[in-house]
């Protein structure tokens, strides 16, 4: 909490910029931004935006890492602008659209693809054994829920997507953070929609078009470690599979 | 959208990886070790066809060799596609003819010891 | 319409220059062509012990060249690498949940290698190298 | 202009707009809904609420004494039918909630697990961690899903109502990725489009809560309640305005001035409880509005602690430890560590009040009707009135929920009874709102910025509409905002693409933003009492005899607001003495 939090320096922001009606291809813009050292990234643009470019468009809300609007390329590396702080960077500080997706305009990704997928892996509880309101709370241990509780994180930033070499190079991949919903629904102790899960993510555009690159993991702002719920959804089904072939007799 | 049928060769890529993880370097290091000159005891002729004409001999070779050759099968089918060959069909077909080769020729050797 | 929606094609035979963490991935992929290698000559050495005394000493002696002995220097790093990338994200894909915790990956991964140390010593061991 | 025929429009799909379109959704499987949202669902500000949600579940807790805080803490201005029916709601929907998934926190025989929150007598509000709001929204967007006939509109922004034969029966909406305007026809119209914090210079709010959902209703002539009841929530990081959770509080953290003495004694909050045994109700765990004002006159009396930020009192938690803190408040350590830098563990965090919500709004009766026949409102638009002059923390999340699920089922019976009236006139609306934003996006000239606007307009709300209040202060920012809305019809915009406008859209928000702020200003010029959160130097004691009414603004075009008044309704609690200390318990 140190004063020089509060010091001032020029920042150089090169902000890639598209405009779909004039431009025909993005290109970099260099701004000149006086920071402070205690300031995110996005106080940077919202400055910049405020008082040196209005025609700036990006994408943000509550400034505080959890409404995952935010996510962009900051020096090539996917991060929400609101918790990438200015004072770690030196130099040129490189902001782009989060790669894999098009690009809207400026630094606004299409989000289509995802919002897509996430609907396709029915990502919302199927009840194992239905109750009724009456019936009260499902009983869920606290151990229950740790099973599951990580893979809830996911705020749908889409950094993994614009992470991940796989989603780049085959779109069609379900990606990491729609499966990882998918797999939290699976670990819940009341669900009972594995099965229905499977049918859409035990597929060769679900799970088994990621090669295990983890690199979904480390740009993770929540720590839901898709990479993880990834290779357990692939472990379970080879069970799955290996069970269904050669010892159907053993009921699922 | 069905199923895929990945696991099956998954199965032995995953199985296989943990096996090539454990045992591979210290393998390597002893044919490094033969081919400079030092052949450690157990690769010797005697001693090796010795361990090899068991049951258990060749259940183990045949297991090294098995999972070796499918999980490095799999993972060469990635490697391709990540290098940019997209024919992901032609080539899964072509490394998994390989290691199938490979794993029936170890039968038959084995067969002979 | 005005969208226009501008879409940056992904190389696909470069795509793993853009970050460090895309060549460590394919540095760890690409042990597979060594490992690979290693098996065959592993595959080989089976053949000619079937064969008998003297090809199977013929192919101890093949061993030698100076090709074979780079071949494996070189193999032997990329077999190490695997083992280590393998190790470190084994916990991934088996998390062990204890009581409402999960095992730290460093729990896991350390098991592994404890586990491997004592395999190689043993193998070692029995090949009458230690 | 593309025409979009439903049968229910909804606007917003924060915690408020997903809850009513689910229930449409159940309620019948062939009606058309329209969910139509300027932000995607998930980034509705609801995802930010930290703490839980109030329900009476537990056998120590019973329906009257959630009643009783709920009602003293407002104030007495809750209208108490109102308060009856959403407690008894509440756990209903609370429960309705784990059924769709959300992880609530358990105990160990895997019954849901509460906590305790300010102002409540008993420990009744489920928690998700410190991320209970994000829980509730993405259970209840992902349970939409899977509804088929939820149509979503997300990144469209509504800018207008259209109004015929005396019926609400559509809207007009911007497309932004293409900067189209479109037409949604519809029996019945929903608001929930969220508070209006961003009015004020120092919020915990997002950028999306520039009280939109509220001037729509307000220009189509529906008047805003007791929009002078703005609440300060106590812990606010001082540089961000981000808020640290009441559930700091809640689990054992302390607040100190400079000297680390806890000043809350002071203020009849006392007498001071043992550290890391926080009493309910007493001392740290008052209502909000009583512990901000008490910081106020701490800073006041020269006891604050200087920061470059300003000034700031010390809230303490180092004595909850690294477990706890790790456990019940992750989020907290996170959020203080990465802006400020400093570490709740080891070190006491800076804090001061910060705008935090809105407890007035679009004027509701308890079927979350306005008095427009077709126009429905939700959520923290609108007033219903449960919170009073004063929310209690962890009452919001259930009012979503259940004026939500209200004002589905409310839409639903009033979109069954009627047809279309004209589409002719409804059209010709519709091209007029069309020819306003055009005349707006066209406009070369121009010498106001809206930055410039914006910020003159959260520092004279600051100055004259904060934490506490006097007739000369507020005149002023009257004064103020009338000159600013005059002003606004100048305001000069410099992105002239179609696609994706965020220029556009942020003068947009700030006409909005000033019809609500004058709103509250004006309405708090004319309350000359003090209760709750509206406090006056001029006017300090409560006077039921002149205001134990709701106050109604009604909109005049460029002329300021014109304000009446309504009688709160009572029924089984007169108005009493809000007793905050634990002494006489
Ligand atoms: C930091 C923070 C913490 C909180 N913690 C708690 C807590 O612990 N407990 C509690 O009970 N309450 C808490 N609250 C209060 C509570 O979270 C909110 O009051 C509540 O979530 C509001 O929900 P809503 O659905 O009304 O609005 P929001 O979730 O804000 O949603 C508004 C919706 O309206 C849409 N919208 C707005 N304008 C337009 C337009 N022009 N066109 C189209 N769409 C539009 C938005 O896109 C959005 O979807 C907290 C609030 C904040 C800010
Ligand atoms: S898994 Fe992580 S990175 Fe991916 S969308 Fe969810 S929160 Fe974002
Ligand atoms: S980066 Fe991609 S390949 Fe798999 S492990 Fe993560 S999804
Ligand atoms: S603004 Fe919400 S995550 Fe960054």
């Amino acid at each position: 909490m140190s004063e020089n939090r509060m010091a001032i320096r020029q920042v150089e922001l090169e902000v890639l910029r598209y405009n779909p009606e004039t431009d025909d291809e993005p290109k970099f813009q260099r701004y000149s931004v006086p920071c402070k050292n205690e300031w995110c990234i996005l106080d940077a643009l919202n400055y910049l935006k405020d008082n040196l470019d209005p025609t700036l468009s990006y994408r943000w809300s509550c400034h505080m890492q959890v409404c995952g609007s935010c996510g962009m390329m900051i020096n090539g590396e996917p991060k929400l602008a609101c918790k990438a702080m200015v004072r770690d960077y030196a130099g040129v500080i490189r902001i782009e659209p989060l790669s894999h997706f098009p690009i809207e305009r400026d630094l606004v990704a299409v989000a289509d693809d995802f919002m897509a997928k996430l609907k396709r892996v029915k990502p919302y509880l199927i009840p194992g054994e239905k109750r009724s309101l009456a019936d009260g709370e499902y009983q869920q241990t606290p151990e229950q829920l740790a099973r599951y509780r990580k893979y809830a994180m996911c705020i749908n930033c889409m950094l993994c997507y614009a992470a991940c070499p796989e989603y780049g190079l085959t779109p069609k991949f379900i990606g990491p953070g729609a499966i990882s919903l998918a797999h939290r629904y699976n670990q819940d102790s009341r669900d009972g929609g594995r099965d229905l899960r499977q049918e859409e993510i035990a597929t060769n555009e679900g799970v088994w078009e990621c090669t295990f690159v983890g690199a979904c993991s480390e740009v993770c702002p929540k720590h839901v470690d898709p990479a993880s719920a990834l290779q357990q959804v692939k472990v379970a089904s080879t069970v799955d599979w290996y069970l269904e072939h050669f010892m159907s007799w053993v009921k699922k | 959208m069905a199923k895929s049928n990945k696991p099956i060769i998954w199965g032995t890529f995953a199985a296989g990886g943990e096996l090539v993880s454990f045992v591979t370097p210290v393998l390597i290091l002893l044919t490094l070790l033969a081919a400079v000159g030092h052949v450690p005891d157990m690769l010797g002729y005697d001693a090796l066809r010795g361990f090899a004409a068991g049951w258990f001999g060749k259940l183990v070779i045949f297991v090294v060799l098995f999972l070796s050759l499918w999980s490095q099968a799999h993972r060469l089918r990635i490697t391709f596609y990540d290098f940019g060959a997209r024919a992901d069909t032609l080539v899964a077909i072509m490394v998994y003819a390989l290691a199938a080769v490979g794993s029936i020729a170890t039968l038959v050797f084995l067969a002979r010891l | 319409m005005s969208r226009r929606p501008y879409l940056r094609e992904v190389s696909r035979t470069a795509w793993f220059f853009k970050r460090p963490r895309y060549l460590r991935y394919m540095a760890r992929e690409v042990t597979c062509i060594f490992i690979g290698i290693y098996t065959v000559i592993l595959l080989v050495g089976v053949y000619r012990l079937s064969q008998g005394r003297a090809e199977y000493e013929a192919f101890l002696m093949a061993l030698q060249r100076p090709a074979s002995v780079v071949f494996h220097v070189a193999a032997l790093a990329f077999a190490l690498y695997n083992s280590f990338t393998w190790f470190n994200v084994a916990p991934k894909a088996l998390p062990i949940q204890v009581g409402e915790e999960f095992l730290p990956d460093s729990v896991v991964a350390g098991g592994h290698y404890v586990v491997w140390v004592a395999l190689s010593l043993f193998i070692l061991f029995w090949a009458g190298v230690l | 202009m593309e025409t979009i025929q439903t049968d229910v429009a909804i606007i917003g799909a924060g915690g408020a707009g997903l809850r009513a379109a689910i229930a449409l959704a159940q309620a019948d499987p062939k009606l058309r809904i329209a969910l139509i949202s300027k932000v995607y669902p998930m980034r509705s500000h609801t995802c930010a609420a930290e703490g839980g949600a109030a329900g009476v579940i537990k056998a120590d807790d019973s329906m009257k004494q959630h009643f009783d805080d709920t009602v003293g803490g407002g104030d007495w201005l809750s209208d108490q039918d109102a308060v009856e029916y959403f407690i008894h709601e509440a756990p209903k929907e609370l429960t309705q909630l784990e059924h769709w998934g959300c992880p609530w926190n358990r105990e160990a025989d895997g019954s849901v697990a509460v906590r305790p929150f300010g102002g409540m007598k008993i420990q009744r509000t489920w928690f998700a961690a410190d991320k209970s709001g994000f829980h509730i929204l993405h259970t209840l967007f992902q349970t939409s899903l899977q509804f088929d006939n939820i149509q979503r509109y997300d990144e469209f922004f509504a800018t207008d109502l259209l109004v015929d034969d005396g019926r609400c029966q559509g809207l007009t909406a911007i497309e932004m990725r293409s900067g189209q305007m479109r037409c949604f026809l519809a029996g019945a119209v929903i608001i929930a489009g969220g508070g209006a914090g961003r009015m004020f210079p120092f919020n915990t709010n997002g950028a999306i809560k520039t009280g939109d959902g509220m001037a729509l209703a307000y220009r189509a002539g529906v008047p805003l309640k007791d929009m002078e009841f703005v609440q300060y929530h106590p812990t606010g990081l001082p540089n961000t305005g981000t808020l640290l959770t009441e559930a700091c509080r809640g689990e054992g953290g302390v607040l100190l001035n400079k000297d680390g003495y806890r000043f809350l004694q002071d203020y009849g909050m006392g007498p001071e409880t043992p550290l890391g045994k926080p009493v309910l109700k007493t001392m740290e765990l008052g209502p909000r509005d009583r512990v901000s004002q008490s910081i106020w006159h701490e800073i006041r009396k020269g006891r604050a602690v200087k920061t470059p930020w300003g000034d700031c009192v010390w809230l303490d938690m180092r004595h909850l430890g690294e477990k706890k803190i790790n456990e019940r408040l992750p989020f907290v350590r996170d959020i203080s560590i990465s802006y400020l830098g400093v570490d709740p563990v080891t070190d006491m965090v800076p804090i001061r009040p910060v705008v935090h919500y809105m407890m007035g709004g679009i004027h509701t009766d308890i079927n979350a009707a306005t008095p427009l026949p077709g126009l429905f409102a939700a959520g923290e638009c609108a007033c219903v009135s449960i919170n009073g002059a004063n929310r209690l923390g962890s009452n919001s999340l259930v009012e979503i929920l259940v004026f939500g699920h209200r004002a589905g089922l409310s839409a639903l019976e009033h979109a069954r009874g009627v047809g279309r009236s004209s589409e002719a006139a409804l059209s010709a609306q519709a091209e007029a709102a069309q020819g306003r934003v055009r005349a707006l996006f066209m406009r070369n000239a121009g010498k106001e910025s809206i930055a410039g606007l914006r910020k003159e307009m959260t520092d004279t709300m600051e100055e004259g509409a904060g934490i506490y209040r006097t007739q000369e202060g507020l005149a002023k920012t009257c004064d103020k905002l009338s000159e600013l809305r005059r002003r606004y019809a100048d305001v000069a915009l410099h992105d002239k693409t179609n696609v994706y406008n965020t220029d556009l859209l942020s003068a947009l928000e700030l006409g909005s933003m000033l019809d609500c702020a004058e709103a509250v200003a004006v309405s708090g010029r004319e309350r000359r009492e003090s209760r709750g959160a509206h406090q006056r130097l001029d006017f300090t004691a409560r006077d039921d005899a002149n205001y134990l009414r709701h106050s109604l603004a009604h909109y005049r075009g460029s002329e300021p607001p014109n304000i009446d008044y309504r009688d709160v309704v009572i029924t089984t609690s007169p108005p009493g003495v809000r007793d905050y200390s634990g002494a006489k318990k």
